[in-house]
């Protein structure tokens, strides 16, 4: 198992940023009006997805929730239909029918944002059930919250993958909080990754804002999955910088817990590594310029695209 | 009298629930410190205290039968479950525990259980957080459903609901958490199954709930100017259904038309007409109809979400031809 | 041509789709080693082997969200969840992630997932274990509802269900599964939406389903002995329900009568009395009739459970009412 | 904590005695279409039950599975009421509308029988949490079986229990096998007490053959419940001695198994340490006559008693 080259740490970087300013982005869209309903951002939690599917293959494929824009992205889905779909047109990724919930791009093998809390855990047990059953080499990885823990369907999917040992990796991003209540108001223990055990299931704990050490133990997870051993819980230690959703202030934080991840943040985490590696500020500056502006052209793009047709509606209800 | 919203009347009736009787107890996702998802519960917690008032983990299976546990034993449990949809995810302990124990054991137990929960769509949720679900619970005897459209009822009906010896599904209606209206200090009982007669007329009975009935009265108003009186009646609650008032509005104007969001297939605006016209089918001078959401999941753009609903418009043409057959 | 159980025609349809198409897998409860709880998957294990045919947990959830994501994935998953009550369980797997998956992505994904379970009362199960739940279904576009009557419409309709792209609850009534019929050696295929016209007549359309289509013939029969020669009507399939044969039928003989296990409220039933009367308002001389079960669960006790689904004797004078209107 | 006397004991055979005969008659009865629809019979499991019940006092509330005629009976509910209601009649415990799976008798805490395997988890939960709210000593045991720990149910119940430390007990009859499927083959642990861990809560496996040792270790954990330290999860191993429900031949059985567990039969166990504690085989055999008198006394008079009013089924559905 090597680590990722240097060309994929500067890519891993490129990425999270990408997902910065794409929901830095969806806040301020949403805070003028342009995003209906709700959105729930994921600022802070970038090396969990970009880690993890960075250490997976294109064709492996994922399901995640609503809090899903940088676990979509991560996979490689095009920034402007994102935006676009978030924005309810009629090139976004669903057509405007799914919206910020519900980014997918199955051709990316991003296979679906599930809006139900627990929904998509036992989906991503069936699409690693149909990799096993054609003899591919496929992975399924399915990211979920930590409150999600709690849900019944969590248990099922996770006791089924085990029995079947199924290739599937189960990604727990324990941002502290489920909306408003943290975790140990509702959960009784302290590791979530301790649940493995009752699965039969390896379960680690690691730390979520660390790209590179998610990459690595991701990379590890999958090839035992690959070789026919079974699925992983990895819970991944991180944290909403932002409210739960929508204008949320989350004014429910204690003093100073911000500001402690904050100065965790992942981003920052990894430049210093990359600088400590050898690699120029300048280099750094250009990347996230760089990401900065694919962001805001994708958006522009978006922007400019028409409103689906009314009758589109009554379409893809049946195929 | 004051005037509040509609989401502060909720509010408003869950404390004065609270107030009222030691036994009655709100739980659910967020519902204590947070204030709710939907802020209608904002300061119970505060006012109410840790015993009073509860955050559950997410745990929908769990929250109603906990409430059904506590029924039982004599309580009277106030659950939230936050989006309708969600019901979904607790459905088994909804439909095959809460609304038969009381069947199942002959008699032995009742379920004063509540579970009020935010339904509906147009306000940008999409497929999974904007169902009018409460058409899922109609052939389930056995479960009372209440559909508050005022801010009087929104208060009146959920004391009605906490009240009632039988499990009480109360939706309220996402869009219309931000409507005012006006508030008496001392707000009459209502009781389940009585119809609120919204407005008298003599060309049509226009029967509607929650969302629908505003825009329905939105249609009724700009029909009148046209000369055409719609009588609309907002039934309040689905189970039980005042079946007598419609009838009664029926004979006046030997004609029908059912608003209802979301879809036609095994809802209660299609069962309202079936009854109507089995037990009084010499009453319609038109055919029925039900103006209904298309025959598709809810979807989150604004033009399609739009469009997927009922309009103002589409009401008073539809209404429009049915008093012109 | 070989005279075959219901049962048997299940399970020889379930085989025949394993064989024809290596996408197609099996698995749910016990239906591997024990070949089902109701026996309809005895010997696939065995012919097909592990690959094919797999228990699972005790984890409806975990069954259906397999069965979506197989299917988004290129297989034809066909799942059994037992007793159709337990859907209740999986209810949000089904309505919110298999019959909106498809339309919350645009179209991305097919979602050709088969679900059989065992349908209805009439055999002493009780409450949780009785229930016609297709009527659960019936407000969520997206999904297909197929409820077989027959020895040749249950083979032909789990072949055409698994086939179909779409996600299809396939509902097997306990009370038939005895039953014996001529199943031939290659059936037809059967299109999902097209009825079945069971018996010609002139003097009322009679619509029933599963064990009531039985029971409204046995009444026909008596009935034709008065000279009421009655039009009997299969629709076979919920979704998509062939509105078009009802109508074809009611125009010939002005007259409707629905015929349901289960009780009245959000049924197919009354979406099918509401649906005519619409479009066919003065097709109709008399009331329009549903024959449903009491507005009560089901009860255990023979005596009871027999009073609580309508019998030959009801449905029969409840038709000649209809017809003497 | 001092272990039933003398005469407890004696009564905690009684009480196996009366469940096996009732169960043996329960079997005779379905086979001779008394019975409608299934019943599902606990010969071999009376230890569990008794043991547990017999351990907790009569204001306590117990819920249980459609393989729940034991449980009752062991909570005291009548013979003949129970009969009554297994076949349909007036005067059965729920009037004829509930039947074998849902025997109910509120006035004794027998609080429920359910047939949604999973269903009377968080309804347990709740009569615990009303214990609690009220202030009373009272406490909640929930029998359930081993393949029910794989249900959504089971998760949400045990977490909600215990992050709310309620009174509440939860006992799993371990009998190897869910319907027709040997546990292996559907759960990826051995000990099914080890899920425990995952919230927080003791979690102990016993022999729940051993009527003595069930009493033990319910008495020690409803100590800790009513002392308000919360649940626990205890795994009762036993055996089914009669196929699943019907007229299941259990013929999936590997050889010798039924045979082993014939020789651990937990009213041949309890009898062996009465008469090595010094009881008389006469007495034993007295209390096994009487308990088999009551029990066919029971029987014909339930067998009766009138069919309920056909319209009786109209009642009860609204309070
Ligand atoms: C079944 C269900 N219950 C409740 C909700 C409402 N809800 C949306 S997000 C959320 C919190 C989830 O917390 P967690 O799993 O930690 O994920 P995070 O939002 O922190 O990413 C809740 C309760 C839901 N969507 N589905
Ligand atoms: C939700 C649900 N799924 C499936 C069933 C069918 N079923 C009845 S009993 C049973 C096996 C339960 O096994 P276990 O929990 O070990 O209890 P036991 O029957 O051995 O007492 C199953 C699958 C059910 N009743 N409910
Ligand atoms: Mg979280
Ligand atoms: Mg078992």
């Amino acid at each position: 198992m090597t680590p990722p080259d240097r060309d994929a740490q500067l890519q891993m970087l490129r990425a999270m940023h990408e997902i910065r300013f794409f929901e830095d982005a969806c806040h301020r869209l949403f805070a003028t009006g342009s995003v209906r309903g709700t959105t729930h951002l994921c600022q802070g939690q970038e090396a969990v997805t970009v880690g993890t599917l960075h250490a997976l293959r294109p064709e492996d494929q994922m399901t995640c929730t609503y809090r899903g824009h940088g676990a979509v992205l991560a996979k490689g889905v095009a920034l402007d239909r994102s935006f676009g779909e978030i924005l309810g047109k009629a090139d976004g990724l669903c057509g405007g029918k799914g919206g910020s919930m519900h980014l997918t791009d199955v051709d990316k093998g991003a296979l679906g944002s599930f809006a139900i809390v627990g929904g998509h855990l036992p989906v991503a047990v069936g699409v690693a059930f149909a990799a096993r059953y054609r003899r591919t080499d496929e992975l399924s990885v399915c990211f979920f919250g930590d409150g999600s823990t709690n849900i019944g369907a969590f248990h099922e999917s996770l006791n089924l993958a085990s029995i079947w040992k199924l290739p599937v990796l189960f990604v727990c991003e324990n941002n502290l909080y489920g909306e408003y209540s943290p975790l140990h108001t509702t959960t009784p223990i302290e590791v979530l990754a301790d649940r493995a055990a009752a699965y039969g299931m390896p379960g680690i704990r690691i730390d979520g804002n660390d790209v590179l050490g998610v990459h690595a133990t991701v990379t590890e997870a999958a090839a035992r999955a690959r070789a026919g051993e079974g699925p992983t819980l990895i819970e991944m230690m991180t944290y909403r910088q932002k409210g739960h959703s929508r204008a949320d202030p989350a004014a429910y934080r204690p003093d100073g817990e911000l500001e402690a991840w904050l100065a965790r943040d992942p981003i920052v985490l990894h430049e210093r590594s990359l600088l400590a590696d050898g690699v120029a500020q300048e280099q750094l500056d250009a990347i996230r310029a760089a990401a900065e502006e694919a962001v805001e052209a994708a958006l522009e793009r978006a922007q400019s695209w028409p409103d689906p047709d009314p009758e589109t509606r009554l379409e893809h209800v049946y195929a | 009298m004051t005037v509040v919203t509609y989401r502060q009347a909720i509010t408003r009736g869950i404390a004065d629930a609270l107030a009222a009787d030691e036994d009655v107890f709100l739980f659910g996702e967020d519902v204590a410190r947070a204030g709710g998802a939907f802020k209608t519960t904002t300061g119970l917690w505060e006012r109410f205290g840790d015993d009073r008032v509860m955050d559950t983990p997410i745990s929908e299976q769990a929250i109603v039968g906990t409430a059904i546990g506590a029924a039982i034993r004599g309580l009277r449990p106030l659950a939230e479950v936050m989006f309708a949809d969600f019901a979904a995810v607790c459905f088994d302990g909804i439909v095959n525990e809460l609304a038969k124990y009381r069947y199942m054991t002959g008699g032995q137990v009742n379920c004063p259980v509540t579970i009020h929960m935010a339904n509906g769509a147009g306000t940008g949720f999409a497929a999974q957080h904007s169902q009018p679900a409460e058409n899922w619970f109609l052939n389930t005897p056995g479960l009372k459903v209440v559909v508050p459209a005022t801010v009087t009822d929104a208060y009146a009906l959920m004391r009605a609901a906490v009240e009632d010896d039988d499990p009480v599904l109360y939706f309220e209606h996402k869009g219309l958490f931000g409507m005012r209206g006006e508030l008496p200090d001392v707000v009459e009982p209502v009781q389940l199954g009585v119809a609120d007669l919204v407005r008298e007329g003599d060309a049509v009975t226009v029967v509607a709930t929650q969302q629908m009935r505003h825009r329905a009265l939105s249609a009724a108003d700009a029909l009148a100017q046209e000369g055409i009186e719609v009588e609309l009646i907002d039934p309040r609650t689905l189970v039980p259904f005042d079946h007598a008032a419609v009838r009664r509005s029926v004979e006046k104007t030997n004609r029908l038309v059912v608003v209802q969001e979301g879809s036609a297939g095994a809802s209660w605006g299609g069962t309202l007409i079936a009854h109507v016209l089995q037990d009084g089918f010499e009453l319609l001078d038109a055919p029925p109809r039900l103006i209904s959401s298309d025959e598709t999941p809810v979807p989150y753009a604004g033009v399609l979400e739009a469009a997927w609903l009922p309009s103002v418009e589409r009401i008073a043409e539809e209404v429009r031809s049915i008093v012109r057959y």
